[in-house]
C-alpha cells in the first residue's frame, strides 16, 4: 500500500524530486516567459494606471506565492512536530529563502508602483505593512536556523517558531486593518474576478502565477535536496569524529 | 524505591552514545558507574533523569522520585545558603531543611552568600539539596569534584543513611567513595558510539550510485 | 517591438528588472549552495567508500 | 512555584539583579526623543503616546535575554526541568517575574514621562491601563523567546529579531488606545483588543516555551 509518507523517506524523495525537477523547472520557464512576455509587451494600458499596470504580472504572483511559501512551511513545519519526518522540516527550512526573495519582489516592485500612483515610494498602508511584517517573520525563521548546531533541536525551535509565527502574523494582520485604513486596490484575484479585471489582463496574469508556482515548487525540491545532502553531510562528519 | 532499567539507549545531540545499557538498583543499594571520560556517564544520566528521551529500551522508576545533580552546581551566588536551600525545599514541596544542613555541616555558612563561598563550600550546599528533595532514587553526576577528604567522608556518611533509609541512587564517579557494598557498573562495555538509529540519513541514499 | 511606456517607463522597467534580478539571484544562490554541498558530501562519501 | 517567583524577585532586587534597569532605560528613552524632534509640545503632545508605548516595548526588550539564561548557565534550568514544577508553571512564573520587575514600574512611571511629552490629560488613565494589560503580553511573548533562544550564545540580537515581529499587534492596539484617548477619541475598543492579546498570550505562550525548552534541554 503505497502512502504519501512514503516520500519522507529521503532516498524515495531523492528519486522522486530527480524526476519531478526537470519537469517542474521546464513549466516554470515556459509559463514564466510566456506569460511575462505576454503581458510586457501584448496588452494595452490601462486607462487609469496607464503603463504601470504591467507591473502586475510581477507583485500579484510573487505576493501570492509569498504567502503560500509561509502557509506550505506552517503545513511542513506541523507535519515534523507530529510525525517527525526529516524531509518535511527540511523542506521548510529550503523554503524560507525563496518565500523571502518573493516577499522582496512585492515589497520591492509595490514600492515602484507606488511611487506614481500615489506618489510616495512606501506607504503605511496595511498590505504593503503586512508583507514588511511577513519579510521580518522569513528573517528570524532563517536566522534561528542557522543560530543552532544541532540539526534536529533547530527543526524542533524553528517549527515553534513558525506556528506561533503564523498565529501573530495573523493578528497582525487584523490590527493593521485596524490602525489605518490603507490606499490599496483591493485584490486583484478573487471569485467574481469579473468585477475587477478584465480578461486582456486575466491570461497572461494566470500565467505568470502558474509560472511563479511552478518555480517555487522546483526551487523547494532543489533546495529540500541540497538540505538533505547538507543534513547527510553532518550526520556523516559527526560519525567520523564518534570513529 | 528501586530502579530498573533495560536495554536502554542513550542519544546525545545527533549521536547514539550507549545502547543495550541493563541494570537495577533495589531499595537499599547504590550503584557506582565507571568509565572512561566521554564514555557517556553524563548522557546515562541525564537520561534517568527524564532530561533527554531515550532512544530504546525502558526505566522502570517512576521520574518523579529521581533527584539530579548534574556537574553544575545550580546555585544562585546572589542569596544565601539558607535561602538556596529554602527555594528548593519550595520546589519540591516543603521538607525540612534541617538534615540537609546538618549531614554537610552547613550550619555555619547558612548566612554566607553563595557567591562568597569556596567551590568545596558550593558542592556541599549543591549536595545538600538532594535530602531537601525528599527523593529515594539518588542520579549523581561526580557529586565529589572539588570536596576535600573529610568532606568525602561526609557525602558517603549522608549516602549511607539514604540507603538505610529505603533510598538508592546511581553515582558516577572517579574516586572512591567508601561505600563497600555498592555495586559497580563499568559502561564501557555499553558504548555503542554511532549516528542514532531513527536518524534517516545515517545510512547511505545512493542516488544512482553517487 | 519595445511597448510604448510613456511616463511611466522607470518605474515599470525597474519593477521587471528588480524582480528578475531577485529571481536570478535566488536560482544562482541555490545552484551555487547545491553544488557546493554536493562536492563536500561526495568528497566525505568517497572517503568512507575507502575506509569500509 | 511560588517559591520560583519570591526567588526570581529577590535575585532581582538583590545587586547585579538589573531592577531598574529597564526603567532607567524608558526615562532616557523618552529624554532623548524631544532632542531628536525638537521641543514643539504640539508636536511632542501628537506623537508622546506612540514614544511612550515603544519606549516601554523597547524597555522590556532590554531585559529579556536574562530571564533564562543565568538559570541556564549555572545548571538550576536543569535542577529544575527534573522538579515536580512542570515547565509550562516554570515559563509562566519566569513571565510574571518579569512583568513585576519591568511592566509594573514601567506601568508606574509612564505619565511621570508623559508629562514630559506634553501628553494630553484625558490620556493619562488610558496610557496606564494600556500598559498595565499589555506590558503582560510583552512579558509573555518574551519569555517564550527567551526560551527559544537559551541554548544559543550570544543570542541577544536574535532574540530581539525573533520577538520584536511578534510585538507588533500589541504596540498598535497600545498605541492607538492612547492616541484616540488624547484625541477624545473613544478608546475602549483597542483597550479591550489589548487586552484580548494579553489574554491569548497568557494562556497559549507558556506551552510554546515549554516545548522550546525542553527541546533545548535534551
Amino acid at each position: 500500500m503505497s502512502s504519501l509518507w512514503e516520500y519522507a523517506n529521503p532516498r524515495k524523495f531523492m528519486a522522486t524530486s530527480a524526476f519531478l525537477l526537470p519537469w517542474t523547472a521546464g513549466i516554470a520557464a515556459v509559463c514564466l516567459v510566456t506569460g511575462l512576455v505576454w503581458g510586457f509587451f501584448f496588452t494595452p494600458d490601462d486607462f487609469r494606471q496607464g503603463s504601470t499596470v504591467k507591473i502586475i504580472y510581477v507583485h500579484v504572483p510573487a505576493a501570492i506565492m509569498a504567502i503560500n511559501a509561509w502557509f506550505m512551511m506552517l503545513v511542513t513545519s506541523i507535519i515534523w512536530v507530529i510525525r517527525r519526518h526529516h524531509v518535511s522540516v527540511l523542506a521548510a527550512k529550503a523554503a524560507a529563502p525563496v518565500g523571502m526573495v518573493f516577499t522582496l519582489i512585492a515589497l520591492a516592485t509595490g514600492a515602484l508602483w507606488g511611487q506614481p500612483m500615489w506618489g510616495t515610494w512606501w506607504e503605511w498602508d496595511p498590505r504593503l505593512t503586512s508583507f514588511l511584517i511577513l519579510f521580518l517573520f522569513y528573517l528570524g525563521y532563517m536566522a534561528l536556523w542557522e543560530a543552532i548546531e544541532n540539526p534536529d533541536s533547530a527543526a524542533d525551535l524553528t517549527s515553534v517558531l513558525c506556528l506561533v509565527g503564523s498565529v501573530f502574523a495573523v493578528i497582525s494582520r487584523y490590527a493593521l486593518l485596524f490602525w489605518n485604513q490603507g490606499l490599496h486596490q483591493g485584490a486583484t484575484l478573487s471569485l467574481d474576478r469579473e468585477q475587477n479585471i478584465s480578461n486582456v489582463y486575466w491570461y497572461p496574469l494566470v500565467i505568470t502565477l502558474a509560472g511563479f508556482g511552478f518555480l517555487f515548487i522546483a526551487l523547494v525540491l532543489y533546495r529540500t535536496r541540497t538540505e538533505i545532502r547538507a543534513r547527510r553531510l553532518k550526520a556523516l562528519i559527526a560519525q567520523e569524529r564518534m570513529a | 524505591m528501586s530502579l530498573s532499567v533495560t536495554d536502554l539507549a542513550c542519544a546525545r545531540g545527533p549521536a547514539q552514545i550507549l545502547a543495550g545499557v541493563t541494570f537495577s538498583v533495589a531499595a537499599g543499594q547504590a550503584l557506582i558507574l565507571r568509565g572512561p571520560n566521554g564514555a557517556g556517564k553524563t548522557t546515562l544520566l541525564r537520561t534517568l533523569a527524564g532530561l533527554t528521551p531515550p532512544l530504546a529500551g525502558t526505566i522502570e522508576a517512576d521520574p518523579d522520585a529521581i533527584a539530579y545533580a548534574a556537574h553544575a552546581d545550580g546555585l544562585k551566588s546572589a542569596l544565601t545558603v539558607e535561602e538556596n536551600l529554602a527555594f528548593w525545599a519550595s520546589v519540591f514541596g516543603t521538607h525540612d531543611p534541617a538534615p540537609a544542613i546538618e549531614a554537610f555541616n552547613l550550619a555555619p555558612l547558612l548566612h554566607r552568600r553563595a557567591g562568597e563561598m569556596s567551590a568545596g563550600q558550593k558542592r556541599r550546599l549543591s549536595l545538600a539539596r538532594l535530602l531537601v528533595t525528599g527523593r529515594p532514587v539518588w542520579c549523581l553526576d561526580e557529586p565529589t569534584v572539588s570536596l576535600d577528604v573529610e568532606n568525602v567522608a561526609r557525602f558517603a556518611a549522608a549516602v549511607k543513611a539514604h540507603l538505610a533509609g529505603g533510598g538508592s541512587a546511581v553515582i558516577a564517579t572517579h574516586i572512591d567513595l567508601g561505600l563497600p557494598e555498592a555495586a559497580t557498573l563499568d559502561i564501557s562495555r555499553f558504548v555503542a558510539k554511532q549516528i542514532r538509529a531513527d536518524d534517516p540519513f545515517a545510512d547511505s541514499f545512493a542516488e544512482g550510485a553517487a | 517591438m519595445m511597448p510604448d511606456l510613456g511616463t511611466y517607463s522607470v518605474p515599470v522597467l525597474s519593477s521587471y528588472a528588480v524582480s528578475l534580478g531577485l529571481l536570478v539571484a535566488v536560482v544562482v544562490a541555490s545552484i551555487w549552495k547545491a553544488r557546493r554541498v554536493r562536492a563536500r558530501l561526495e568528497e566525505v562519501e568517497s572517503r568512507r567508500g575507502r575506509a569500509t | 512555584m511560588i517559591g520560583l517567583l519570591k526567588r526570581d524577585l529577590t535575585l532581582a532586587i538583590r545587586a547585579g539583579g538589573g531592577f531598574g534597569l529597564s526603567l532607567a532605560f524608558f526615562l532616557i528613552f523618552t529624554t532623548l526623543v524631544p532632542f531628536g524632534v525638537g521641543p514643539q509640545t504640539q508636536i511632542l503632545a501628537e506623537i508622546a503616546p506612540g514614544i511612550l508605548w515603544l519606549g516601554a516595548l523597547l524597555a522590556c526588550l532590554l531585559s529579556l535575554d536574562r530571564i533564562f539564561q543565568l538559570d541556564w548557565e549555572d545548571g538550576t534550568l536543569d535542577l529544575v526541568a527534573t522538579s515536580p514544577v512542570p515547565l509550562e508553571g516554570l515559563a509562566a512564573m519566569k513571565a510574571l517575574a518579569h512583568w513585576i520587575t519591568t511592566g509594573l514600574p514601567l506601568v508606574a512611571a509612564a505619565p511621570v514621562l508623559g508629562l514630559l511629552l506634553n501628553l494630553p490629560g484625558p490620556a493619562y488613565p488610558w496610557l496606564m491601563a494600556s500598559l498595565a494589560l499589555g506590558t503582560p503580553a510583552l512579558s509573555a511573548i518574551g519569555t517564550f523567546g527567551a526560551a527559544l533562544t537559551v541554548g544559543i550564545k550570544r543570542g541577544g540580537l536574535l532574540l530581539s529579531l525573533l520577538v520584536l515581529p511578534l510585538y507588533i499587534p500589541t504596540l498598535i492596539f497600545g498605541a492607538l488606545c492612547v492616541a484616540r484617548a488624547a484625541t477624545g477619541q473613544d478608546a475602549t475598543t483597542p483597550l479591550v483588543l489589548v487586552a484580548g492579546i494579553t489574554a491569548g498570550a497568557l494562556a497559549l505562550l507558556p506551552f510554546a516555551a515549554a516545548a522550546a525548552l525542553r527541546v533545548n534541554l535534551r
